[in-house]
């Protein structure tokens, strides 16, 4: 049990997340990537508060990643309901009328 | 012991994270995203950060049943339990990912990371409260806003019936004009 | 310096101011141009009179430590004389020539313009305000040349004149500028065989390229067959007093100069020679009178010329006046009978003289002097500089007294054919220029007989009682004067010429074809310009055009386009464009691109995607870079 | 005194601007040519009440922008004086000559009244911010100029010229910065980086910041081969636009040679001399040759501002080489330079405003369309012709005071160079003559069918009386160059002076 | 510790204002919500007031070092504030009596509030606190009108920032293992010896974060789209204020926390830069939907600005230029959008034909703001642009100024395809709807807007100097 190994979960569960974000047609999916994303930052924070420096701030990190996972849960929700209700869709492919 | 909790857990947590993309069905996607987080949890109480550890499980419970009860209320599969596969470009995203994991994963190996400069304190929780409540108090109250903010955005994003169409335009009308009977009194 | 400065501006002022003010009033005064214009001219020339006996000078600040001066010296006082009375004589003549439904203010502005900026030429002592008078006199002869504006190659034959004499004129702007380089910071004239080493040299190769030039010296001779477009009197002017005679002036002018640069002398003295004998034999060729005369003109000069390069000033000057006097009076004398009869077709004009025997006598006598007989004016003067040359050289010598004898040919040739009686058929040769008048009007008769009286008479400045002040004047004295045995040979010569032309008569000459053809289109010289410089100026002229169109202008374009297509490309990029780039590179295979074409639906995961390699991309750069 | 020289045109045109739209277009034609009036006295006063033998007088410094090291400092010298009485002037007759333009009147004088003060401004500046600031508006107003009242192709014309003229502008501004970071402590003032000399001995770093001057001036100028904006912008411009445009807006890049180029990097100026005097040379060849070569009659003209330019990047160059000259050689050559800013101002201005005229009769430039107009137009064609023998160098016009000073001062130091650019005054005479004789001499032919009923009047009054002025000045200062020499010399030793630091 | 509230009270009053006004909006007859849009701008004010005063005091830290109050915080207040107001006001017309007016002001407030706090934030977590603050009404702004287009802006500005959130707390993460602290004094002296490159990769995600606020390559994909899809005044706020508040956060980071020792920054700003400005830039050649043209354009701008930040440690001059820059371009910005927003139903490049003639104040308007945007004297973006290539020469960049010139061509190119139109002669039947006006709200907004760019650039004298300064460490 070593930081490297936390670390190497970290690093695991942020590319999963990514892989998720990015594979993903579903707005949920995509949110629930970038709910895995943050899971290993939050493993990363703990481990670095264990291993390295063990200080307030660290456990804050934890704190944030939790609000901010909260924060972008409901802001989801809320704007998937929106294109919902304005177009009836919940898939980004199909919300791709603004480009060039 | 915690190195058996360890080679349980950290396992589980992205097994079940690799998961939530395998699954057909949304409602199991859910199910295993939690398990991911249940599990990262309990590595962050493994760590000594208990109340944190037992924070991100609760949050995490209510966090993916209110997504269960989204799934089931919005999206175009009901039960969110039919069989689905929603993908594009999955081949590049694998790539990306794995690109990602071996990068980091290199240089998580590589990096000479620096040593324990304090041994952990006997309380965490009284000195993440300290953080709270010290340094880190404008932090905090600036999250509270984006609370506050995220709760208007929301609103204003996700419901189409504000307080004008139910009380009219000068907020008299009563009772309220609800398409199905029984909304919010005043 | 500035010893009675107001007349020696007031020499200047009159016939410029009143030129320039006849030219812009034009028409609005037609009728009382001739009178305003003569009386401007009498005025020059009694200010002239007047100021060659008191020489006054003045001087006036130019540029930047280039003072402008002028100043009636000796060598001025001959010429301003000169300049002004054939002026006077010219424009009296013209009263008769042009009629009211012609522009007259604008001739008589332009004939005053053009004497006055001669004036400014022949009395300024640097090289500044000879240049503007020098270019001034250019561009009036250009407008004078032209005068008859409608008829398209009258205006080719002033821009030829214009053109040419301006090319030559470049010299005396490259020769100020070596002047200021070899330290002659005033461009005093007399200051310039100072100039120091390279200098001098480029001072000198400048001059004589621009005397040349406006001397109609070989080989820049055949503008002045074309000036012959012009009117009559305008020919008149120009070939006598004004213009060719300012090449040779300055030559005169500058002889000190010539003789510094060590191979000046020479070289000027060998080419005017050769001038006078080739453009002889070109005037022997000439079927035209005017052309004949304008040939001739050539010639003449050349001696001028041999003379400024042999060291014979005084005789220079002696032939130029006289010459004045003698061309003037013969164009006076073509003009009358053009205007009367309408052509200068020698073989048309048999009988001219004896229609109109004060022209043809007054002619006549013009002819004796141009001749070089005896007793008239050239031929003395023409032994006086070629003294000169015998000093110098006897092959130079020789060329003069060849181009002498040539002289006495083409002289009498012009004479033999208005002696003839008339023909039965004569009319049928006139009027091929312009309708005549078949009278020739009272105005023209007395320069006429004035000039013919000069003409006769000017050969008095040779004699020693004249000759020995007059060099003194110049500041040259200790020239060479002819000895007896010289006079009585070139008169010979001349004599013998004369006789054999009168006996020849309108027998063709036996020469080869192909040499009569090229002495009578005077050497194709003017072929030879338009071939070597005019055509490939016109071909260069119209490739940098093309140049400036195609290329130049393209180029920028072609910025332009490119990056508009690196834009519409960066415009795509949002789509994945960036995305399908990076996925290439990264997976290196063709099959791969075609499957990332599929995300070019300008989506958020393409925005995920992109942003992701980026910012990695970003990251090991800087993680590499250290 | 300047301030109110600069700013009046400005204030006039915004009370102009508030003006009701109803009141009659003379109106603003008039009140513009009241007030260039009165900004012409003005400049007289200036110019009777300049005293400093060569330095600067009428001087006025406001701390503008003081922690970027930019004032409002303004003055004139013998190089400012000549070009600011060059530009009232040539706004007089351009308003003048305007008095016939039919179109969007109070925009146009608008726009005028701005530009002049724009113009103006530029030329008093003496700190390079408020220099660059009236460069780039010069460019903007002259783009809306074009674009709003040009011909056809007016549009691409006007886009070409603004985004050309504005790299170059662009580029000056990177040398501007160069120099102000050179100096210590960093100023924009000209006077002090004159005075200082910031990047003496900065090898490869003054070189760089002279090339981005010297870019952007040369394509202000413009030299070949940056002149392609030109013969569009001319074309297209309106004829009162290219008045100013070759008259005043050209003279900001050789200008700026002499105002800043030149004083404040002099060992660099010396350094790459020879470059300026081979473009110099270039541009007079092939200006004249492309020039000889048109068949418009405006094109023409503006390939022969290229060679006009030419002649003073050539003397400029020429004085910055000091190889065997004295100071007076260099001294007339600087002299000869803005003699010909000036000449060329005149000169051209009055040629473009003629062919305006021509235009306006005949709507084409091209020359082949038309023949002996001067039996048809006699004071057009005299006018014309003029002005065409003063462009040409004709002594006793401008053009040639400026020309013979520069060859007269460049030979010693170039004179390979000074030898070939003499034939550009024989080019030039021949597209002048080649001009004059196409459009003016030979058979009367006018465009469209010959005899027809199309009227063909000669010039009228307005049109004489804006081009007349110039012609009279450009002779006044031929005959009697001592009126414009005695202001230009004293600076002009001055700045020889300061480049041979 | 030292929590004094003395030097928030800009912020204080900004979050009192927009929680009052929630509050109070709930019991507003909907016509009557003006009162909201009156507490709105009070709040502004008084903060502009509160700025003022403390501009006079010295440069302070707060709430032990985690929040700035500096020159930079105080220039970003001022601009906040200052384009709020003018956002306020170009939004009248189309907000007014709209039944979520209240919840439009009191988002407007709260994204300020986070932007300002995300430019003071001295702290690694107290910026992503003002991050997540400063987005999430942005994204409901953007899809406010619930439309189509309005919630496709919403929901793609809220995706790609929750990806970049991600990313940048990964960063603060990364930064906070090998750092110790998420604290920037702490950080400085401590990443000196850190792994070089855990740290690029954490200033990288970091960076990644801020550059989503401030718009810029590789994290600009929202900009046009939502620029595009939401109502004028909302691309308005969008484009211009959270930029202000990430450049400041980006200079306070780089300047504050990481030495360009330990990580080659200005190198990576540098990159950023000139990949911003020619990305933007070509991007916006051949937009003819007006606002999407504005929108690359910002992009571009969002170059020049970073170009300052890329020489912040190398030349004096770059904060001063930086900060000037940016007051400058959110001006001149808002401008350009007050008229885009005043003529509602013009919305590619050819409807604006005819325009000086028929609204010749709005046209002198977009000239202004335009060429302005340009760098054309004397606005203020001419004495920002000067004051930004000056310090960018400085410091050594001199290949960046010489792009930016470059580029600064290329932009003038789509901004005169976008003027010659307003010049052209349209004829008097010519639509006349397209260019029927919105109201005097948004006409006045821009005519103050386009005042104040020139006003800025004459009197930069003045305004310079507040500029000056260095930032607390």
């Amino acid at each position: 049990m070593t930081l490297q190994l936390f670390l190497l979960l970290a690093a695991a569960l942020f590319a999963i997340g990514l892989y998720g974000a990015l594979s993903q047609q579903s707005i949920v999916m995509i949110m629930m990537g970038l709910e895995l994303m943050l899971n290993g930052v939050t493993v990363a924070a703990g481990a670095f508060w264990h291993y390295i420096a063990p200080t307030g701030s660290g456990q804050v990190i934890v704190v944030v990643v939790v609000v901010a996972m909260a924060v972008e849960m409901a802001m989801g929700f809320a704007a998937t309901t929106a294109i919902f209700r304005a177009r009836d869709v919940d898939m980004t492919d199909m919300a791709a009328d603004l480009k060039r | 012991m915690s190195t058996v909790l360890f080679w349980v857990l950290a396992p589980l947590a992205a097994a079940s994270g690799f998961l939530v993309f395998r699954f057909n069905s949304m409602a199991r996607a859910t199910i295993s995203l939690l398990v991911s987080f249940l599990a990262t949890g309990g590595l962050l109480i493994l760590l000594g950060l208990g109340y944190l550890g037992v924070v991100v499980i609760l949050m995490m419970v209510m966090e993916m049943v209110i997504m269960a009860v989204f799934m089931i209320a919005y999206m175009m599969n009901p039960a969110g339990l039919m069989p689905m596969a929603m993908y594009h470009n999955r081949r590049w995203s694998l790539v990306i990912g794995l690109a990602t994991f071996v990068l980091l994963a290199g240089g998580i190996v590589v990096v000479p990371w620096p040593h324990r400069a304090a041994t952990p304190p006997k309380d965490p929780t009284f000195q993440l409260g300290t953080a709270l409540m010290g340094a880190q108090m404008l932090t905090m109250i600036t999250l509270g806003f984006a609370l506050f903010a995220t709760m208007v955005a929301a609103v204003v994003l996700a419901t189409h019936r504000g307080r004008y169409d139910r009380f009219g335009d000068d907020l008299k009308r009563r009772p309220a004009a609800d398409p199905v009977r029984g909304g919010v009194e005043r | 310096m500035s010893h009675l400065s107001w007349l020696a501006w007031l020499l200047l002022a009159v016939p410029l101011v009143g030129g320039a003010g006849l030219t812009v009033a034009g028409r609005r005064v037609n009728s009382l141009a001739p009178i305003l214009g003569v009386a401007a001219a009498a005025g020059t020339c009694v200010l002239a009179v007047v100021a060659a006996g008191v020489r006054p000078a003045a001087s006036a600040p130019l540029l930047d430590g280039i003072p402008a001066v002028v100043r009636v010296d000796g060598l001025s006082a001959v010429m301003v004389v000169t300049v002004a009375a054939v002026t006077l004589a010219v424009l009296v003549f013209s009263v008769g020539e042009f009629d009211q439904d012609e522009n007259r203010g604008r001739f008589f502005g332009l004939m005053l313009l053009f004497a006055g900026a001669m004036l400014v030429t022949v009395t300024s002592t640097g090289l500044a305000l000879l240049l503007m008078g020098w270019e001034v006199m250019g561009a009036t002869s250009y407008a004078l040349i032209a005068y008859w504006w409608h008829e398209p190659r009258r205006v080719a034959a002033a821009n030829t004149a214009f053109l040419t004499t301006r090319a030559a004129d470049l010299g005396l702007y490259a020769a100020a500028g070596a002047a200021l380089a070899g330290g002659v910071t005033g461009l005093d004239l007399a200051d310039l065989p100072k100039a120091s080493a390279p200098w001098l040299a480029v001072a000198t190769v400048g001059i004589v390229l621009a005397a040349f030039g406006k001397s109609g010296q070989l080989p820049l001779s055949f503008w002045l067959s074309r000036a012959m477009e012009g009117p009559s009197p305008v020919s008149a002017l120009l070939h006598s007093a004004t213009m060719v005679a300012a090449g040779a002036y300055l030559l005169l002018r500058v002889h000190p100069l010539l003789g510094a640069s060590g191979w000046g002398e020479p070289t000027v003295a060998w080419l005017g020679a050769v001038t006078a004998l080739v453009m002889g034999l070109v005037a022997v060729a000439q079927t035209d009178l005017k052309q004949l005369l304008a040939a001739s003109t050539c010639a003449q000069i050349g001696f001028i010329i041999l003379a400024a390069g042999a060291g014979g000033v005084s005789g220079g000057t002696m032939q130029l006046v006289a010459h004045a006097a003698t061309k003037s009076l013969l164009f006076l004398a073509a003009g009358a009978w053009l205007t009367a009869l309408g052509t200068k077709q020698l073989p048309a004009l048999r009988g001219a003289a004896r229609r109109y025997p004060i022209a043809g006598v007054t002619f006549t006598v013009g002819i004796v002097s141009l001749a070089g007989l005896p007793p008239a004016s050239l031929w003395v003067t023409k032994d006086e500089l070629l003294a000169a040359a015998l000093d110098r050289s006897p092959g130079l010598y020789a060329v003069g007294l060849a181009a002498a004898v040539v002289s006495a040919v083409y002289s009498v040739k012009a004479v033999w054919y208005v002696w003839q009686p008339e023909e039965a058929n004569a009319v049928a040769g006139f009027d091929t220029e312009r309708v005549g008048t078949r009278e020739i009007s009272h105005t023209m008769r007395p320069p006429l007989l004035a000039l013919s009286l000069l003409a006769a008479t000017l050969g008095l400045l040779a004699v020693p009682a004249v000759a020995e002040p007059l060099r003194r004047a110049l500041g040259v004295a200790g020239e060479p004067s002819p000895h007896w045995w010289e006079l009585a040979l070139s008169a010979g010569l001349a004599l013998a010429g004369s006789g054999l032309t009168w006996r020849w008569g309108a027998r063709p000459v036996p020469v080869a074809a192909p040499v009569k053809g090229l002495l009578h289109r005077w050497l194709d010289l003017e072929r030879a310009a338009h071939l070597l410089v005019v055509r490939p100026t016109l071909a260069m002229a119209s490739a940098s055009a093309a140049f400036d169109d195609r290329v130049l202008d393209r180029g920028v374009h072609a910025i332009a386009r490119s990056s508009v297509a690196l834009a519409r490309m960066t415009a795509r990029l949002d789509d994945g464009g960036v995305d399908q780039a990076v996925a290439a590179v990264a997976a290196g295979t063709r099959w791969l691109g075609q499957q990332a074409r599929l995300l070019q639906t300008g989506q958020l995961h393409t925005y995920y995607a992109q942003a992701a390699v980026l910012f990695a991309m970003l990251a090991l750069v800087l993680v590499v870079v250290r | 005194m300047l301030t109110a020289i600069v700013f009046m045109p400005a204030v006039a045109a915004i009370v102009l601007l508030v003006a009701p739209a109803r009141t009659p277009r003379t109106a603003f034609v008039w009140s513009w040519i009241l007030v260039s009036v009165v900004e012409l006295l003005l400049v007289v006063i200036v110019w009777v009440g300049y005293r400093p033998r060569g330095g600067f007088g009428w001087t006025e410094n406001v701390a503008w922008i003081p922690t970027a090291g930019v004032g409002y400092r303004v003055g004139v010298d013998g190089l400012s004086l000549p070009l600011v009485a060059l530009t009232a002037v040539l706004f007089v007759a351009v308003a003048i000559y305007s008095l016939r333009e039919t179109r969007r009147v109070k925009s146009y004088v608008c726009l005028f009244l701005f530009l002049q003060a724009v113009c103006l401004g530029l030329f008093v500046a003496l700190d390079l911010i408020l220099f660059f600031v009236f460069f780039d508006l010069s460019i903007v107003a002259m783009f809306f100029l074009i674009a709003g009242w040009g011909h056809e192709a007016a549009r691409a014309a006007a886009t070409k010229f603004f985004l050309y003229t504005f790299l170059g502008s662009l580029a000056l501004l990177l040398g501007f910065i160069g120099l102000y970071l050179a100096a210590s402590p960093h100023t924009f003032d000209m006077v002090v980086l004159t005075r200082t000399d910031p990047l003496a001995g900065r090898g490869a770093y003054a070189g760089l910041v002279l090339f981005a001057l010297a870019l952007g001036l040369a394509v202000k100028t413009p030299t070949v081969p940056f002149h392609t904006w030109l013969p569009p912008a001319h074309t297209e411009a309106p004829a009162a636009g290219s008045a100013i445009l070759a008259g005043v807006l050209l003279k900001m890049g050789t200008y700026g040679f002499v105002r800043i180029a030149m004083p404040m990097l002099p060992d660099t100026w010396r350094r790459y001399a020879v470059v300026f005097i081979i473009v110099g040379v270039i541009s007079v060849i092939y200006g004249a040759l492309v020039a000889l070569a048109q068949t418009s009659f405006k094109r023409m003209i503006a390939y022969t501002s290229v060679n006009h330019m030419g002649y003073i990047l050539l003397a400029v160059g020429a004085a910055g080489a000091l190889s065997g000259t004295d100071t007076q050689a260099r001294s007339l050559a600087v002299t000869g330079a803005v003699t010909q800013m000036v000449s060329h101002g005149l000169l051209t201005g009055a040629l473009f405003l003629l062919s305006g005229a021509l235009y306006d009769r005949g709507h084409t430039y091209e020359m082949a369309d038309y023949s002996g107009l001067a039996a048809r137009t006699p004071v057009f064609a005299g006018l014309t012709a003029v002005a065409a023998f003063g462009s040409l160098g004709l002594p006793g016009f401008s053009g040639f005071i400026a020309e013979f000073q520069i060859f007269t001062g460049s030979l010693a130091s170039a004179t390979v160079a000074t030898i070939v650019a003499v034939v550009g005054i024989l080019l030039t005479a021949a597209v002048f003559l080649c001009a004059l004789q196409r459009i003016f001499l030979g058979p009367l032919r006018l465009p469209d069918a010959p005899g027809s009923a199309r009227a063909f009047p000669d010039l009228r009054a307005s049109e004489t009386a804006a081009v007349v002025p110039l012609l009279v000045f450009a002779v006044a200062i031929g005959v009697a160059p001592r009126l414009l020499l005695d202001v230009i010399e004293p600076t002009a030793r001055i700045l020889t002076q300061l480049v041979a630091r | 510790m030292n929590e004094r509230l003395g030097p928030l009270i800009p912020e204080i009053v900004l979050a009192a204002s927009a929680v009052i006004g929630l509050l109070a909006g709930g019991w507003l007859p909907r016509q009557r919500q003006s009162v909201i849009r009156l507490m709105a701008t009070t709040a502004c004010s008084a903060g502009l007031v509160a700025t003022a005063v403390a501009m006079t005091q010295p440069a302070t830290v707060d709430f032990g070092t985690s929040y700035a109050v500096d020159v930079a915080t105080n220039a970003v207040r001022i601009v906040v504030l200052v384009a709020t107001l003018l956002v306020i006001c170009l939004s009248v017309d189309t907000i007014d009596g709209h039944p979520r007016e209240t919840e439009f002001y009191v988002l407007l407030q709260l994204a300020a509030l986070g932007t300002i706090m995300l430019a003071g934030a001295n702290d690694l977590l107290l910026a992503f606190a003002g991050y997540l603050l400063a987005s999430v009404p942005g994204y409901a702004l953007a899809g406010f009108r619930k439309d189509a287009s309005g919630t496709e802006a919403a929901l793609k500005y809220y995706l790609v920032g929750a990806l970049l959130g991600v990313f940048m707390l990964t960063g603060i993460t990364l930064l906070y293992g090998v750092g110790r602290s998420t604290s920037y004094p702490h950080l400085h002296a401590s990443l000196g010896s850190a792994p070089h490159g855990v740290v690029a990769v954490g200033v990288i995600a970091v960076v990644a974060g801020l550059l989503f606020k401030i718009g810029g390559v590789p994290a600009h994909f929202w900009v046009p789209d939502v620029t595009e899809g939401s109502s004028t005044a909302v691309a308005a706020f969008v484009t211009t204020v959270p930029k202000i508040g990430g450049l400041a956060a980006l200079l306070r980071l780089l300047m504050v926390a990481i030495s360009p020792a330990a990580v080659d920054w200005p190198m990576l700003v540098a990159i950023l830069a000139a990949a911003s400005m020619t990305l933007g830039n070509l991007a916006a050649f051949f937009q003819s939907s007006v606002k999407r043209l504005l929108a690359y354009s910002t992009i571009s701008q969002v170059g020049y600005l970073l170009m300052a930040v890329a020489v912040a440690s190398s030349s004096d001059l770059a904060v001063a230029s930086l900060l000037f820059y940016f007051a400058a371009y959110a001006i001149t910005n808002l401008g350009a959008f007050a008229v885009v927003a005043e003529l509602p139903h013009a919305a590619t490049l050819a409807d604006y034909r005819g325009l000086a003639r028929r609204q010749p104040g709005l046209a002198t308007v977009l000239v202004v703001c335009l060429l302005g945007l340009v760098g054309t004297p004397p606005t203020g973006v001419f004495l920002g642009k000067l004051e930004i290539f000056t310090a960018t020469i400085d410091g050594g960049y001199a290949w960046l100024a010489i792009l930016a010139v470059a580029n600064t061509i290329a932009s003038l190119f789509y901004y005169l395809r976008w003027l010659a139109p307003v010049f052209l002669y349209s004829p008097a039947d010519h639509r006349v709807a397209v260019l029927r006006p919105a109201g005097r709200w948004s006409a006045l907004a821009a005519y103050v807007a386009g005042t104040a760019s020139v006003a800025l650039g004459i009197a930069g004298g003045v305004i310079l100097p507040l500029a000056a300064g260095t930032l607390l460490r």
